[in-house]
């Protein structure tokens, strides 16, 4: 069974040609690889490559199919794009566009004050909300010249993160 | 003599688990107190006691005055140690300890105004013999005023909150078109650390180094300073790393720099644990900076190399005991090295990063120490400091410690939030660092190598074979998932999906 | 010279992390070696490669001397390190080790010959002109010789396995009538633990201090002395407790036992890491017991006090270095104790408790040196030794050190199998401990204390409560287990049962 | 809703009287606690009882409704009886008698040797079986007079904890 798997910008294309018990043998973009892999249910991996010692660490994103995975070196999103994953993505392809449009925050925190309502004309660069978090404030600014279509939070609001704050038009 | 026989920690986080700690080992009751968002907290959890105070914003929780004093007297605390950050260096609540008989450990109500007000802090060393830095004399409250200082002694400038300490509230200023929304930002910021919105000027030194000196004294007159620290890696005008000795002092500097910060102790009567900072230049000029009237986050440093328990120090001059050594009795042994952990995110200009922590493995062994407050499993809270560990290490010179900060490092994964981790790594692999040259600057002087990434592509392969392995395992298991009772802990296993392709 | 860049560790558990965090300390490449039962063993994940040697029984595996040989040879390891235990006292596999052109990391094959034949050992030291403890010339096969000794040296008589160490193939005999089952299970232990069934006598002394010098020496014929430990804290003639300095000790003795140890160290020309253990006396005689010709588990107090990394100095020996310090060089600064904790039952005579670990959360801070191998969810094996970490303290003095060690145990939590923690606790609160006044009887001497209980009523009733609610909470929530993804970690959560009732 | 629980050799009756979110009134054997719990997925509890902190870590046994329970202090074996355990142990106790004519073994190990047959005659105190474990050699005895009615286990056998080694008649 072949899937894609998204690494960061790479998209890679991985099967698995044969098992046994722990012993793996596993095809990554035409490279083979024959590996000893372990892994506890929540996601701590210890493979073993040539007897090179790796250990991963995958946290499981709110998203299905989607990781973080920590390495010796870096931290990676991966996402595995299977025959569903694909579907839904051109079905998506076809309705909305892309989503800057859309400001979001990317961590928690508290609203400290709007600074545009709906219906305001914004430049690009333009700070349109700031936010506080762990008693440091971000401001965050327009991606492009456009008029604020929606705004979703007020001054007090607790964010998560990933939630959209401000789409323009 | 007072023996103190409960604490309240005034605090969280960190820090309150290292007061925690010290009083165990004296055993000495601890109390806790918990904002709405820490009931889960450790700090909680370690102390014999504990009781709730507030909302989760800190306002109406760890700087709730009247209602921290309130627990205290309830639940007969002979005591508070207020940490550091929060109350640690707010006057008013020292005052008001004092009034409701209960020990404030920490310095006299009024040498905390005195001192935490940097305009009069100026002034007392001014008058004390101890070179400052030029700047104004007193709080600047308009543009103008600003202006008319940078007229007077050149950009570029620096603006601090009056109220301040730890980098909140202050804002490099670089060029005249700055200085509105630097006021504003300092402003703001130092508004809503410290409920105070008083600003000041300091000229910038160019290539500075921020070397502070720790000084213990009681309540007879007995100063003794604990040697240097050296924090110039800083990201935001905040300390990342900090060591001691520091690879810039000569034993004549740290003779006369430790000199005057014992004179500046005694300038203004000051009892308890305490931190002198000095800008020090490329010609080794010092200039007193502030005075930090609490605990400092990177105190642990000097007690690895002087062996001496600061916390426990600063009980006994609360207690009014009279200090045990002398400066005669104290040394430097070997190399400390600090590295702060916080949740945030190095490769987005450091933004916090709150959130559940996922897995913790602590860095042990040989010459390590870690600090910290986190567990699996924990969310941490958005209102707080994004601070959740310190580590610690020491070495019989400093290429050792080096080396063992990067081991441990190395050993350190907190997954599920972002954390400083690898860039501090990387900081130990930097050659300036390693050569003991660097100042302030040090971030963005060398930020082409701090920020890049190390890849391997084989180790990429493995990233991508493991994800690849647990869709598998989820497709492939999910019929057998609910049939048995799995604990929720982490369980190795042979790959289960065999029977599924 | 020869500069290593990678080693072998040929051993598991928290030695072979231990050598390995040192070997990452010094950029040198780490390979470990695992058994069938060992394949997510800590020490496997730690170590930049690892391969497999064999079935899990250690004969099979980690006693496999040409198996491991020919891993290093094929990953190009330029030198093997046995940790403690299985191969670090065996001359044939250091004999091997050179034949193949491989550094062993200890001394030559033949003091370890010399040494690790605890008969030949005593001759050896007899003829240095250190003190020994009366008992047989050589090996003893027959139950009549054991009588006939026993009528020479009279009763109590030990019986010691020639090839041992760490308390393996041991007995006492207090009476004839104990004399057939001793000699059996001594013979059987020693064979199954080193593969050689030779016994031989020595008399029993009353009220014995185990103290032992911690001995390093380069290939140059240098040799100094880390001072002393003292081990006198043991149970089934095991150590359980270490500190250092000892207690007991004077600063003549320590001169004395000192020169002693390096006399007897230059003797057999030895160079390495090596321990000279000694019994003292009440009235502070002191007799030769035995060389351990290796690193010693209890080595990180030594550590500690002197600032030394034994692990590194070893590599720096066998690469050819000189020893970098001198005797006047090393000093003992504070003090140090090492707890080692078993997975073992305390209140049901030590039985060890193999099993999976539920939860671990390891004591920090300032202090505190941890070194263990198990993780959450591991499967502690049944094939190897119980001990499952090591907690190391350092306070400024001994009471210090004492309350810090009490400190770090109540902090020390392990669930899932059973553990030596509350019993270490129950030490560390002895009031013949605090005085210093032990001997290696001190735990029957103190059984009553020892394994006597703590209870708290009220601390019951939230055991019942704990116990309720999570029965509640169980029948309660069965029907939506199934239905979301629980990642397998903690996670608090506010009582969900709300709506069962 | 009301049960026994068994801590050690207390049996206790326990019963929720109400409930505020994480904020309890639990009556144990008739004294009443108001207690604030919290408490994790996997058995890690945080209870305040008049501002006194406790810290009880629950893992549970392979049995359901038995646990080991660690405080402070001390290690627990403890059991919830609720109607259906007290139906299922009255059940029992008509059917086999107490379980002394069993010997198990109280941890992993390996069998080293057995010293009986089945139909040999022993004497309480007679030693039966040696399991090594962890380098240590115990040796397991009758607990009484009796035969040897079976033997479950031979040389270089592998058990688990609690697992039947040898039956008495």
């Amino acid at each position: 069974m072949a899937v894609e798997i998204k690494l960061g910008d790479r998209v890679a294309w991985v099967n698995l040609l044969s098992q046994e018990g722990n012993i793996l043998e596993v095809e990554v973009d035409g490279k083979i690889y024959n590996v000893d892999l372990m892994h506890t249910a929540d996601g701590t991996f210890s493979i073993l490559n040539g007897g090179h010692s790796y250990n991963i660490e995958l946290v499981p994103d709110a998203e299905a199919k989607k990781y973080t995975a920590y390495t010796l070196y870096d931290t990676f999103d991966v996402e595995v794009i299977d025959a569903e994953a694909r579907y839904l993505k051109n079905r998506n392809a076809n309705g909305a566009g892309p989503s800057d449009n859309k400001i979001s925050s990317p961590m928690p925190g508290k609203v400290v004050n709007v600074l545009v309502n709906e219906g305001d004309e914004v430049k690009e660069g333009d700070t349109v909300v700031i936010i506080s978090a762990m008693k440091m404030e971000s401001e965050y600014k327009a991606p492009k010249d456009g008029t604020v279509k929606k705004v979703h939070v007020k001054a007090e609001d607790t964010v998560d993160s990933n939630q959209v704050l401000i789409e323009l038009d | 003599m007072n023996k103190i026989k409960k604490i309240l920690i005034a605090n969280r986080g960190e820090i309150a688990i290292r007061v925690m700690r010290t009083c165990r080992e004296l055993d000495i009751e601890t109390v806790a107190i918990y904002s709405e968002a820490d009931r889960t907290s450790l700090h909680v959890r370690y102390a014999h006691e504990a009781y709730y105070v507030g909302k989760a914003p800190s306002s109406e929780s760890y700087l709730n005055i009247e209602k921290i004093l309130e627990v205290a007297k309830s639940c007969n605390a002979d005591a508070i140690h207020p940490g550091s950050g929060f109350l640690s260096e707010n006057a008013e609540f020292a005052k008001r300890c004092k009034e409701e008989g209960i020990i404030f450990i920490g310095p006299s109500p009024e040498v905390i105004v005195q001192m935490g007000d940097k305009i009069q802090a100026r002034e007392a060393m001014t008058a004390a013999g101890i070179p400052i830095v030029p700047g104004t004399d007193g709080e600047i409250e308009t543009e103008e005023e600003v202006l008319k200082v940078i007229d007077e002694i050149g950009l570029p400038i620096m603006i601090k909150a009056s109220a301040g300490g730890g980098g909140k509230g202050m804002r490099l200023v670089k060029d005249h078109s700055e200085v509105v929304s630097a006021v504003r930002a300092a402003r703001s910021e130092a508004k809503s650390s410290f409920g105070n919105d008083a600003v000041y000027i300091e000229k910038y030194i160019t290539s500075p180094h921020h070397i502070e000196f720790q000084i213990m004294a009681d309540q007879h007159g007995n100063v003794v300073h604990l040697f240097e620290r050296e924090c110039s890696v800083q990201r935001r005008h905040q300390k990342m790393i900090e060591e001691t000795p520091s690879p810039l002092m000569t034993q004549e500097l740290r003779d006369e720099m430790g000199k005057s910060a014992v004179e500046a102790a005694k300038a203004v009567n000051y009892y308890g644990a305490g931190t002198i900072e000095f800008l020090v230049d490329n010609d080794l000029n010092y200039y007193f900076l502030e005075m930090n009237t609490r605990l400092q986050v990177e105190h642990p440093i000097t007690e690895r190399v002087t062996g001496i328990d600061l916390v426990k120090q600063q009980i006994f001059v609360a207690e009014g005991q009279e200090l045990a050594f002398k400066q005669e009795d104290l040394h430097q042994r070997g190399h400390s090295i600090e590295c702060r952990v916080y949740a945030e995110d190095p490769d987005n200009n450091f933004m916090p990063s709150a959130g559940k922590v996922y897995k913790i493995s602590a860095p042990l062994g040989l010459g390590v120490r870690t600090d910290g407050y986190v567990y699996e499993g924990y969310e941490i809270p958005i209102y707080y400091d994004p601070m959740i560990s310190k580590l610690i290490v020491w070495g019989k010179t400093r290429d050792e410690a080096i080396a063992r900060m990067r081991r441990a490092l190395y050993e350190y994964k907190i997954t599920g939030v972002k954390t400083s981790i690898k860039m501090l790594e990387r900081v130990m692999n930097n050659e300036n660092f390693i050569s003991g040259d660097y100042d302030t600057h040090f971030i963005e002087k060398n930020q082409e190598q701090l920020f890049s990434k190390n890849t391997s592509d084989d180790s990429n392969d493995m990233v991508i074979i493991a994800a690849f392995i647990d869709y598998l395992d989820k497709i492939g298991s999910t019929d057998s998932v609910s049939k048995e009772f799995v604990p929720a802990q982490s369980r190795w296993k042979k790959i289960p999906y065999v029977n599924h392709f």
